[in-house]
């Protein structure tokens, strides 16, 4: 049986679905978090690019190259703020983020 | 569609030897290899009196905005490998439009790298 | 089973895998090294579907750049691995569950796309007789050119952030101003003092 | 692709070419310059936002116009919201410059991260695929999680900074995963084409428009996904809450109305039952949650998240009346909102600002008369008859009605009654309470941008509304009119 679009979307929803679940499960560590994110995203270009070849259509992989660079530069800007909040703080563990509560 | 992939078999060759070797390496003596441990022997060997503190030393936050500095370019560069090939293919209007807009994405990625020069990011202090 | 379905399914479980393991791991460092894996396996499946451009992409921007910069943070935050990952077990039930429903609610709306789109033809992700880049590049700089300028914007302002963020200057650092030195001209640097002898500077 | 399209499509976008060359410009005035250009940069900055917005109203389109290829589309209401956005933006990059200034960060990066993010919001107004939605919304939220995390040395700001980011980033994943199936089973990423196509609602379709909407949803503070919003205002720099709760929400408003009405007018019954509960959700906790709060920068975010889902209630009504409703009431909505952080960066003393409800004690005695501009700011935001506020409410309860959501309005109605008192206890505070401590003399900019915003919710009272509604309408028929 050879390889149909829903298997790559199957493998899509999956590393999604875990991207999505460390966020939520993961209390401890603010750098899993940030990886859950690269998951996510991950999972995001899988989708694009598979519809962009099954579509016979280049939109989809000029959409996962922009997505791509975007989130290269989000991960850039992101660790940038983790660093100052760690200069401030200490350490990064998720659950210190509790300095403004109500 | 399977010559494409064809001229790829090697690379797929090249990363199963790899593996193969990798995981070799390390199974062959797990397997072989006699195993009598003790506290002794496996505990880290500092010059004879034991670790102070974790082995990991932290280094300063210049090497860290050089590697985001790095993304970014690597990033820019991204751009270019397609940007050369249009410069030679298309139409002739076409190509001189890409020629531009490319020249116009470097010069936006060139005031950030005066930016940076002229705000000392680049040096090492 | 060809060659290619036999890659894709081992491909996408090592993906799947190392994936699970980035998110369940104690230890951030080997978190970092399992996405590498990752992303190395989700490149590889981009060549499987023909697209190359993007596949190299994703090795030289993803794994090159960011997967460094999470080891760098890692290495640089001094993050003690002890104490970690006390909270997880007490989210994961609930975690789970959802995350199981939707799984199987995205991989039914996978499915679903199958009957739409009638023969199956073979992935083809650039014009034939060109190759994925050139597709690309034909497309990227002429008919994208606004998102194009955007994505600079979007780096140059990503830049700017990470700077104003980060950079500090140590005080009582002497640093080197190269045009300062160069411009020096003789009048500054030269003073002629004629002495008579024995007379000393004074 | 013809060039000729690509070039002509370039006089256009005047607005958002005069941001960008600002900020590059700027950009190298502040290497050339350092510490020294902030001043000179925050001046140019407020013009070049000022200056864009009135390049938008320059260029009204009859009908409208597909730019660069169907990636821009510049109609009447992407026009007014490019107004609302670049003069919101003006006036509060104004107060928050002026602040850090006189607060001696001169840092200069603050205007050009505002005005850059400010091109990405302009963006966001009239993208016309999907591609070019998540570049705008991407710019503007880089620049939003710098500015929420400007004050590095504070740990409160870094913090701010880091779960705006965290949480904005997973929204912008689930708008991308939602994106994606989109375009997937659509087979293409212009709203045109996904709206000629999605008219059968296939299931892959209605997924994905409901993962977009969250993600939007994330942007506009909507109840479900707000939990983000008290925290990153309180944490950030007072400025800067006061540039997220102008600008930013109109751009996701006129974001958030033009893929519901553009790519997805054929799902209406799909996407309005999910809008009706993002509206009702949002306005129970904006109104119920605001009540205890002691921090007016919480107490603001509470408001903004309330005031949300009173758009949110016009766009569940459909096309016409909800985008003209939409808009009107962002265009009552601004100027109370920036003329509210106007009045709490007037509130300094010793240098720095203060923030706590109890600070704004005893206002109007001490100095009068900017106790009765924030009086008159606060009763517009709740809605008094005789002030903007009122008719941008009229306007929203309105074209929920005429959209049948009777449940709804009836809920609106009570959050009104509920956010009355909140917003009636700073009143008591600032009139009856005996004053705390002194308040030094706000500065000018301060104090005009608050006489300015009072005058646009009285003005706009007599003869201003008339005309903005009967314009909004307009727009919204040219835009949607299909």
């Amino acid at each position: 049986m050879d390889i149909g679009l829903p298997h790559y979307l199957a493998v899509g929803a999956a590393l999604f679905t875990i991207g999505v679940l460390g966020l939520f499960v993961n209390r401890k560590n603010v750098i899993i978090l940030l990886m859950s994110i690269e998951l996510v995203l991950l999972a995001v270009n899988i989708n694009l690019v598979a519809f962009s070849a099954f579509l016979h259509d280049v939109a989809g992989q000029v959409f996962a190259m922009f997505v791509l660079t975007v989130a290269a530069a989000e991960a850039a800007v992101g660790l940038a703020i983790l660093v100052t909040y760690f200069r401030n703080r200490g350490d990064i563990a998720v659950q210190d983020l509790n300095l403004m509560k109500g | 569609m399977t010559d494409y992939l064809a001229n790829y078999l090697p690379i797929l060759i090249f990363f199963g030897i790899a593996a193969a070797m990798g995981v070799g390496f390390i199974l062959i003596p797990w397997l072989i290899a006699p195993k009598s441990p003790d506290s002794e022997k496996v505990s880290a060997y500092e010059c004879g009196f034991n670790a102070f503190d974790d082995a990991r030393m932290k280094f300063d936050v210049r090497f860290y905005l050089v590697s985001i500095l790095f993304i970014i370019f690597d990033l820019e560069i991204a751009f270019l490998f397609p940007w050369a090939l249009t410069l030679t293919g298309a139409g002739h209007e076409q190509a001189v439009f890409a020629l531009w807009s490319g020249l116009a994405f470097l010069g936006v990625l060139t005031i950030g790298l005066i930016y940076e020069w002229r705000k000392g990011a680049l040096d090492w202090e | 089973m060809t060659l290619a379905g036999v890659a894709f399914y081992l491909l996408s479980a090592v993906a799947v895998l190392s994936a699970l393991m980035v998110v369940s791991l104690r230890n951030p460092v080997h978190s970092v090294l399992f996405l590498i894996l990752t992303f190395f396996s989700a490149a590889g499946l981009f060549v499987l579907l023909g697209a190359e451009f993007l596949a190299m992409l994703i090795v030289v921007v993803y794994v090159g750049a960011v997967a460094v910069l999470f080891l760098f943070v890692v290495m640089m935050l001094d993050v003690d691995f002890v104490e970690l990952k006390q909270g997880f077990t007490r989210y994961l039930p609930l975690g789970l569950v959802v995350a199981v429903a939707l799984l199987a609610q995205l991989v039914v709306v996978g499915g679903a796309w199958i009957e739409r789109a009638g023969p199956d033809r073979a992935p083809l992700a650039s014009v034939p007789g060109l190759t994925n880049t050139e597709t690309l590049g034909r497309v990227l700089y002429t008919d994208y050119v606004l998102l194009f300028q955007l994505a600079g914007m979007v780096l140059l302002i990503a830049m700017i952030g990470a700077v104003v963020l980060t950079l500090r200057h140590r005080p009582g650092v002497r640093r080197q101003d190269v045009a300062v030195q160069v411009g020096r001209s003789r009048a500054k640097a030269v003073k002629l003092h004629d002495i008579r002898p024995g007379q000393g500077l004074g | 692709m013809d060039i000729a399209n690509l070039t002509a499509s370039l006089p256009w976008l005047r607005p958002e070419l005069l941001l960008t060359s600002y900020a590059l410009i700027g950009v190298l005035i502040g290497a050339a310059y350092r510490e020294k250009a902030a001043g000179v940069l925050a001046t140019l900055g407020v013009l070049a936002l000022a200056g864009a917005g009135v390049l938008a109203l320059l260029a009204i389109p009859g009908k409208p116009q597909e730019v660069f290829g169907g990636a821009l589309v510049i109609d009447s209401f992407g026009v007014f919201a490019k107004a609302l956005i670049a003069f919101s933006a003006a006036a509060t990059l104004w107060l928050g410059a002026d602040t850090m200034l006189r607060a001696h960060d001169r840092r200069f990066e603050f205007s050009l991260i505002v005005v850059m993010s400010t091109l990405g919001m302009l963006i966001m107004a009239s993208a016309n695929d999907l591609i070019t939605l998540y570049m705008g919304l991407e710019l503007q939220s880089l620049g939003a999680y710098v500015l929420a995390a400007f004050a590095r040395d504070d740990a409160r700001s870094s913090e701010a900074g880091l779960k705006y980011f965290v949480l904005g980033a997973l929204a912008s994943g689930l708008l991308l995963y939602g994106a994606s199936l989109i375009y997937g089973f659509t087979g293409s990423i212009q709203f045109g084409d996904i709206a000629a196509d999605a008219r059968h609602g296939d299931v892959g379709v209605v997924f994905g428009l409901v993962f977009l909407l969250c993600g939007i949803g994330f942007k506009l503070s909507a109840a479900p996904f707000h939990m983000w919003t008290p925290d990153v205002y309180e944490g950030a720099p007072t400025p800067v809450t006061a540039l997220f709760a102008a600008a930013p929400k109109a751009a996701a408003v006129a974001l958030m109305a033009r893929v519901l009405f553009d790519p997805f007018a054929g799902l209406q019954a799909e996407w309005s039952q999910v809008i009706a509960a993002m509206a009702a959700l949002s306005l129970v906790i904006g109104s119920v949650a605001a009540l205890v709060q002691t921090n007016i920068k919480r107490l603001m975010a509470y408001s903004s998240i309330a005031n949300i889902g009173y758009v949110l209630m016009a766009l569940a009504a459909g096309p016409q009346a909800g985008a003209a409703a939409a808009l009107v009431y962002l265009a009552t909505y601004l100027p109370a909102t920036i003329g509210v952080f106007a009045i709490i960066l007037a509130m300094r003393r010793g240098g720095h600002l203060l923030d706590q409800l109890e600070d704004f004690a005893g206002l109007a005695v001490r100095r009068p008369w900017l106790g009765a501009l924030l009086t008159v700011l606060v009763f517009s935001l709740t809605g008094i008859p005789p002030l903007a506020g009122f008719f941008g409410k009229y306007y929203a309860f309105q074209a929920a009605l005429s959209a049948g959501l009777w449940p709804l309005v009836v809920l609106a109605a009570i959050a009104t009654v509920v956010s009355a008192g909140y917003y009636l206890r700073i009143l008591a505070i600032v009139w009856f309470q005996p004053p705390v401590g002194e308040i030094e003399r706000p500065s000018g900019a301060v104090a005009i941008t608050a006489g300015l915003s009072t005058f646009l919710v009285l003005g706009v009272l007599s003869i201003g509304l008339g005309p903005v509604a009967r314009w909004a309408v307009e727009a919204a028929r040219a835009s949607f009119g299909s």
